[in-house]
């Protein structure tokens, strides 16, 4: 099988997979089977282009032309080859989480759940394997609507509530913003191609540069730079494997593997750093890290924690892409897969405390941890590798991105990811700490409780595992990112 | 033999079609022989569009009286182009017309009912056919007439004051109409298009002349429901028979749409619009009418009342469009015109689906519907993209022609109007699907059934088509391209 | 106004003239002012007069509505028909010169037949309008 | 400045009566009488036709010994066929405002709305 | 002379019956006024040298169309137009302004009667001059009507048809009608 049928097969396997999950309706056990089935094979798709992949010669499939000029265009560079990695090996672990988790909390539209989990995963190697800007709008737009049936699950007041704001603000810029931002790039460079070196350079007046740049920064909503982070805690309001993969991995690395491709392929680092397109964007991210932590801090609900978490930890990446560096890039793209590891650990837990003790809140989970020694000690190294402690994958994104910001002689920014990291420390270490050798608050004792299902345990060691293996062998995903920033 | 009549046959088939249906039996042999009738138009369409597809025309003189002496048939790629939406939508509409019609005409008026749908479908095509003003007046009346009836064999009675003040105002339009081709007759002598272009250049100062077009703009204006000449269409698609709305809402204001672009770029010119800077009334006018009416329609609960509000902020892009005087703009407006037809016949046509099985399209009632009805939600839900122009749908293809005529021109804030306006959009299709999908059900009646097999057949094909033509667009594209160029339009320089 | 003898007499002599003048203006249309649509008009007048005076019941009784629905659209269709005949016969639609070898005598048929259609339509639909507007079961 | 009033009363007028048409239309109030308000808005229009179509000295457009000056037949044909679009136009709001007047039990526009409104 | 005389006299009985016909709230009185202006209006064309369009302005105005809204208005119990609770000032708005807009497109019109026009220099002589010869009819009107413009007269009789359907439709022969439904709010 050639390398062109292989890339679309891993995008439409997860489609395939949908409709079976949908004709399956009846057959709980047989659905599942089919997203398990779908999970694996996607995964060792991916895992076969990998192997195959050779970054010298790009390979390309154009699918149709809608516009004259604008083809669907597919193609595998280093940079998708590490998202996609990261995305369907994780959608493999959460399958098999979620069918525990959804089967214990009796969860109700499963099939429309498992279904749309599919075409949103289909969605996001269609982002990752896309070839031009246009494509990669058009499966962007499509996560965001697939992701959309998700977070509305439970249909109650309060879902549709968080899944319109949900909506609202990732159609919105997408819609507002970002379109804009293409249409303009259309226009100045007369193409939408992604190339090594950007296709703006000596196209658009420099002085325009900062304004458009702002637009797809901002424009590409899921990438959360305040001030239009809103969605992601709303997004809480979702089941927990949705929140996991989805608003830990698929939708939010989607938006910013969105900014590192604009940043590379359409602008082009030099073209940035020339223009000084980045100058005062730094500081949207950078107080974006800085905010949405010391936000973070304040949540008792553990999710939204996470969720405040999952912000600052995001302009990390867009910080990474605006610094335009060799080195903060090889960081920006090393987070988007340490980031991705540990975070969804951080959710695998969250949700096996929904699910065996029925808690959401930090203050009622004292002691906890005694009763559930695995969720709370994934939790633990999760946290840590987030905080960017070795022995842990965290620590070297962190470090690359440290290294650009003092090849930049950004120093004030080097002192916000210090500073931001001392605030992961003081709102994520508490949590395991209190749990382990905390009381609960009314002297209750959780002797009732037991540990969650063992899908659950099994998904949440997996990337706790994961976590610390990469710090040990990180090489797959840190010559993938070397590629893309072009030091090879 | 038929090549040659080909223009021709395309409305005189339904013409005589027409008086034979009135004259057949009640019940389905009306039905099925409109069916015939439609499909048979659909494919003459297709075949005359192949022919004008390279560029040419087609001149067919009635009564064999050389122009301007007699009336002239002057197809172009325009027309054929309109008379394949017109007839294609009208083909895909039959079958959809069967369970519905069945449903709230009573028998005994069905071969009137049909006769009456024919005459509107012969109005629609004579009009797109035409090259003489004062034919083309004839025929915006014969589909007038006939829709006024229709819209009044609505089951409501508010559908007849729907169609009484559609009456009024659509008379109103006419006479604006008759008196705009009676001063630019006297100005000229003419009738026929062609000769029209002629003679007009020369005395494009003549204030005669100017006031004859802004009559003519106006009577058009109100007939494609124009802001804000737009109060009569809501009540007439909410309250008209679902076919009906399917029907008109997909051809009816394409086709007015079509008569202004026929009278501005081919009588008059683009040059006259440029000397009388009415570019900018069309640019002013488009993007009020998109602002308000996509307004509009958010603070209505009601599927097909916020399908009507949205066909004139839809209407009006078109009108934008116009007012770019640009080949990008004016292909955006012929792209458009094509692909609002197939989302907006998509989604009356799953309105009426819901009306069939519930009796209402107001929210209240049918709250958490869509689950009983998944094919038919799902129909709303892609054809609702498409309204909102998500990539990958046909709307997305027209935004995307709209955005760039506007930013070619630096025209910031239409851009960021069109933008607006697709974010509206977002808003009031977004309540529909909440309220279909994820709003928990209000009654406890008994649950309902998918949507027959018969009207969710149409209704597919149609959205369907919307990803179709938003994945491959050589027709669309090259057909609008080729209008464009011979309206006399050229690029848009500084 | 049915019971009124002087009424009845005049109408049963009016009926005929009227619609003899009728006749005239159709055929006359040529020459002077007139024609298939005025013709129509005053046929219909013929009718609506014999109407009021004998009553709907018996009007209805020579007239059924379902015949008139017949006859409009047989007026069209003998219009259109017109038409296709001169396609069928090669020329263009309503090209008269065809149906004849003398155009001048092609056109007079062609005019005339289509003058016909236009007056069996007019007239016709007239009486249906009429019908409609007098139909006491609109006024309960 | 007499010249364009004696070439153009005839016009002045013509849209005087239009406009009056034209009012009567527009201005809400009674259905019976709008649709008479475009009757008269609709044969004012005739009557521009008509004064573009006139020749001073002229016939009627039949052609005869004897004259060489006619009328402009042209726009008598449109009329023609403006009028039968007016009277079917007519008979269809009329019949359309007995139902009306069948379902509301008034044909007065502010009533109607108002019906229509309290529900 | 006397040409303008009558004419003159005939379009201020016009206007007379015109402003009448806003004033008046009695719709019987309407629509005999009406019926006055179609009369008015149906010896104005003849004036203007248009028989066949007075023919059928008197038979269809002043006939057909009086008798039409009689009937209608048979159904009403009062025959009085309501006053309108408030002034409305939109409508005169708009009708002065179109009026305006007319006006001032007048000016560039040729004189009344002026037998160098462009609309009696472009089409028209042909027709004067070839219709006999070409059609054999003496009435120029009915050779265009039914000749050089026989499709819009198919197109005519098409509208008249639809009327016709479209009465019968509405309120023709409907034994077992049944009612219309109030609206669903």
């Amino acid at each position: 099988m050639s390398d062109q049928h292989l890339l679309l097969l891993s995008i439409l396997t997860p489609f395939a997979g949908a409709i079976g999950i949908v004709l399956l309706r009846q057959r709980p056990n047989l659905r599942e089977a089919v997203t398990l089935l779908s999970a694996t094979l996607v995964c060792i798709i991916v895992v076969t282009i990998f192997m195959r992949f050779d970054n010298a010669g790009l390979m390309a499939v154009d699918i149709a032309e809608p516009l004259p000029g604008l083809k669907i265009r597919f193609e595998i560079e280093s940079l998708g080859m590490l998202f996609a990695l990261v995305a369907s090996m994780l959608w493999l672990i959460t399958s098999i989480y979620a069918i525990g988790y959804m089967r214990q909390h009796k969860e109700k539209n499963q099939t429309r759940f498992y279904a749309m989990f599919a075409i949103a995963i289909g969605s996001t190697l269609g982002i990752a394997f896309a070839g031009n800007l246009i494509t990669l709008f058009l499966w962007y737009e499509l996560l965001t609507i697939s992701t959309y049936p998700l977070v509305a699950h439970a249909g109650n007041k309060k879902a549709r509530h968080g899944a319109r704001t949900y909506l609202g603000i990732l159609l919105g810029t997408s819609i507002g913003l970002l379109l804009l931002a293409i249409l303009i790039t259309y226009n100045v460079a007369g193409t939408l191609d992604f190339q090594q070196g950007g296709i703006l350079a000596g196209k658009l007046d420099p002085a325009w540069s900062g304004l458009l740049y702002a637009l797809f920064i901002f424009g590409i909503g899921k990438a959360a730079v305040m001030p239009f982070h809103r969605w992601l805690p709303a997004a809480m309001v979702a089941p927990t494997p949705v929140s996991a993969l989805l608003h830990a991995v698929a939708v939010v690395k989607a938006g910013v593997f969105t900014v590192l491709k604009v940043t590379i392929y359409i602008f082009g680092t030099d073209f940035i750093t020339s223009s000084g397109a980045n100058d005062w964007l730094i500081w949207f991210a950078g107080a974006t890290i800085l905010l949405a932590s010391l936000i973070a801090m304040i949540q008792d609900n553990l999710k939204m924690r996470l969720a405040y978490s999952t912000i600052s930890q995001l302009s990390y990446i867009v910080l990474g892409a605006l610094l335009a560096t060799n080195t903060s890039l090889l960081g920006a793209a090393l987070h988007i897969s340490m980031h991705a590891f540990a975070k969804i650990t951080l959710f695998f837990a969250a949700g096996a405390i929904l699910v065996a003790a029925h808690k959401t809140d930090i203050s009622d989970m004292g002691g906890l941890g005694r009763a559930m020694p695995i969720t709370f000690g994934a939790f633990l190294i999760g946290s840590l590798s987030i905080i960017g402690l070795p022995p842990f994958g965290g620590m070297w994104s962190k470090w690359y991105l440290g290294m650009g910001m003092v090849e930049t002689g950004q120093w004030l920014l080097l002192s916000v990811l210090l500073a931001s990291s001392l605030l992961n420390i003081a709102y994520l270490l508490p949590i395991p700490a209190r749990a382990f050798f905390g009381k609960a608050p009314d002297g209750t004792t959780h002797h009732r409780i037991k540990e969650a299902p063992p899908s659950c345990l099994v998904a949440m060691t997996i990337t706790s595992l994961a976590c610390v293996l990469l710090f040990f062998y990180p090489d797959p995903f840190y010559e993938l990112a070397m590629d893309i920033g072009g030091t090879k | 033999m038929i090549e040659q009549n080909l223009c021709l046959l395309l409305v005189v088939i339904p013409l005589i079609a027409a008086p034979v249906t009135a004259m057949l039996p009640a019940g389905r042999t009306p039905w099925f022989f409109t069916l015939t009738i439609t499909w048979l138009c659909f494919v003459l369409s297709i075949w005359q569009l192949t022919i004008v597809l390279d560029g040419s025309t087609i001149s067919y003189e009635l009564g064999g009286w050389a122009p301007p002496w007699g009336i002239e048939y002057h197809i172009d790629a325009l027309n054929a182009f309109v008379t394949l939406i017109v007839s294609g939508i009208a083909a895909i509409t039959l079958p959809y017309a069967l369970r519905t019609v069945e449903n709230e005409i009573q028998r005994r008026d069905t071969s009137l009912f049909y006769a009456v749908f024919l005459l509107c479908f012969v109005g629609l095509l004579g009009i797109a056919q035409t090259g003489d003003v004062f034919n083309l007046f004839v025929f915006l009346e014969i589909s007038s007439l006939s829709s006024y009836v229709l819209i009044g064999m609505g089951q409501r009675r508010r559908a007849l004051t729907a169609a009484y003040q559609y009456l009024i105002m659509g008379s109103i339009g006419a006479t604006f109409l008759l008196i705009g081709i009676g001063l630019i007759y006297a100005e000229t002598g003419t009738l026929n298009m062609q000769d029209l272009h002629q003679r007009l250049q020369p005395i494009l100062d003549h204030r005669t002349v100017h006031t004859g077009f802004i009559f003519l703009v106006v009577g058009i204006a109100l007939k494609l429901a124009l802001f804000p000449l737009h109060l009569w269409l809501p009540n007439a698609y909410k309250y008209a028979p679902s076919a009906i709305s399917v029907f008109l809402s997909a051809t009816a204001t394409k086709v007015a749409v079509y008569v202004m672009l026929r009278i501005v770029f081919t009588v008059f010119s683009i040059d006259f619009l440029k000397i009388t800077s009415t570019e900018f009334i069309f640019l002013m006018l488009g993007a009020f009418g998109v602002l308000v009416a996509s307004t509009g329609a958010i603070f209505h609960y009601d599927i097909k009342r916020i399908l009507a509000y949205s066909s004139i902020a839809q209407v009006s892009y078109m009108v934008l469009g116009m007012g770019f005087a640009s080949t990008l703009g004016v292909t955006a407006t012929v792209v458009h015109m094509f692909n609002h037809a197939l989302m907006k016949g998509a989604l009356f046509m799953a309105a009426g689906a819901i009306v069939l099985r519930i009796g209402s399209s107001k929210f209240e009632n049918i709250y958490g519907i869509g689950r009983q009805m998944p094919w038919t939600f799902a129909a709303i839900f892609i054809a609702g993209l498409s309204l909102i122009g998500i990539p990958g749908t046909a709307g997305f293809i027209s935004k995307w022609y709209f955005m760039l005529a506007a930013l070619e021109q630096q025209a910031w804030l239409i851009a960021l109007v069109i933008l607006f306006g697709s974010l509206l959009s977002v808003v009031y299709m977004w309540k529909i699907f909440e309220a279909l999908f994820f709003h928990r059900p209000t009654n406890t009646s008994p649950p309902v059934s998918e949507a027959p097999l018969s009207l969710l057949l149409p209704m597919w094909t149609l959205v369907l088509a919307n990803i179709y033509f938003g994945i491959n667009t050589d027709l669309t594209v090259s057909v609008a391209e080729t209008a464009v160029r011979l309206l006399g339009i050229t690029a848009y320089h500084e | 106004m049915k019971h009124n003898l002087v009424l009845r007499f005049i109408t049963k002599y009016l009926f005929p003239v009227i619609a003899l003048f009728a006749l005239y203006v159709q055929f006359h249309g040529d020459y002077g002012p007139g024609g298939g649509f005025q013709a129509g008009v005053i046929l219909s007048v013929a009718f609506i007069l014999y109407a009021m005076v004998f009553g709907m019941e018996s009007m209805e009784k020579v007239l059924p509505l379902g015949l008139l629905r017949t006859l409009a659209s047989t007026g069209v269709l003998i219009y259109a028909a017109t038409g296709v005949t001169t396609l069928l016969m090669g020329g263009n639609f309503l090209d008269y010169d065809i149906l004849s070898q003398l155009p001048i005598q092609g056109q007079h048929i062609g005019i005339m037949i289509i003058e016909l259609g236009v007056g069996i339509t007019v007239s016709a639909v007239m009486l249906i309008i009429f019908y409609a507007f007098t139909d006491r079961r609109n006024y309960d | 400045m007499i010249d364009t009033i004696i070439g153009h009363y005839n016009y002045w007028v013509v849209i005087l009566l239009m406009m009056a048409g034209f009012y009567t239309v527009i201005n809400r109030g009674n259905l019976i009488k709008k649709i008479a308000g475009l009757n008269i808005f609709q044969t004012s229009v005739f009557l521009l036709y008509i004064s573009i179509g006139y020749v001073n000295e002229g016939t009627t457009p039949i052609i005869a010994e004897g004259f060489t000056r006619y009328a402009n037949p042209l726009p008598h044909v449109l009329i023609l066929t403006a009028i039968v679009v007016g009277v079917s136009t007519t008979a269809l709001g009329l019949a359309l405002v007995v139902r009306i007047k069948r379902a509301y039990g008034t044909i007065e526009e502010d009533e109607i709305h108002d019906k229509d409104m309290s529900l | 002379m006397l040409d303008t005389f009558i004419d003159i006299t005939l379009l201020a009985f016009l206007t007379i019956t015109a402003i009448a016909i806003i004033k008046v709230r009695d719709l019987f009185v309407v629509i005999m006024l009406f019926s006055i202006f179609s009369l008015h209006s149906a010896g104005l064309f003849v004036v203007m040298d248009a028989a066949d369009v007075a023919f059928t302005e008197a038979a269809v105005g002043a006939g057909i169309s009086t008798v039409l809204m009689l009937a209608t208005l048979a159904l009403t119990k009062d025959h009085d137009e309501k006053r309108p609770a408030h002034k409305a000032r939109l409508p005169l708005l708009v009708v002065l302004i179109t009026g305006a807009a007319l006006v001032y497109g007048t000016y560039d019109i040729p004189s009344f009667g002026d037998p160098d026009a462009p609309a009696q220099a472009h089409v028209k002589p042909y027709y004067i001059e070839q219709s006999m010869r070409e059609t054999g009819v003496p009435n120029t009107v009915t050779a265009v009507l039914a000749s050089y413009r026989g499709y819009d007269t198919l197109g005519e009789v098409t509208v008249i048809f639809t009327a016709g359907i479209g009465v019968m439709l509405l309120i023709g022969g409907r034994l077992t009608r049944k009612r219309d439904k109030e609206d669903d709010r």
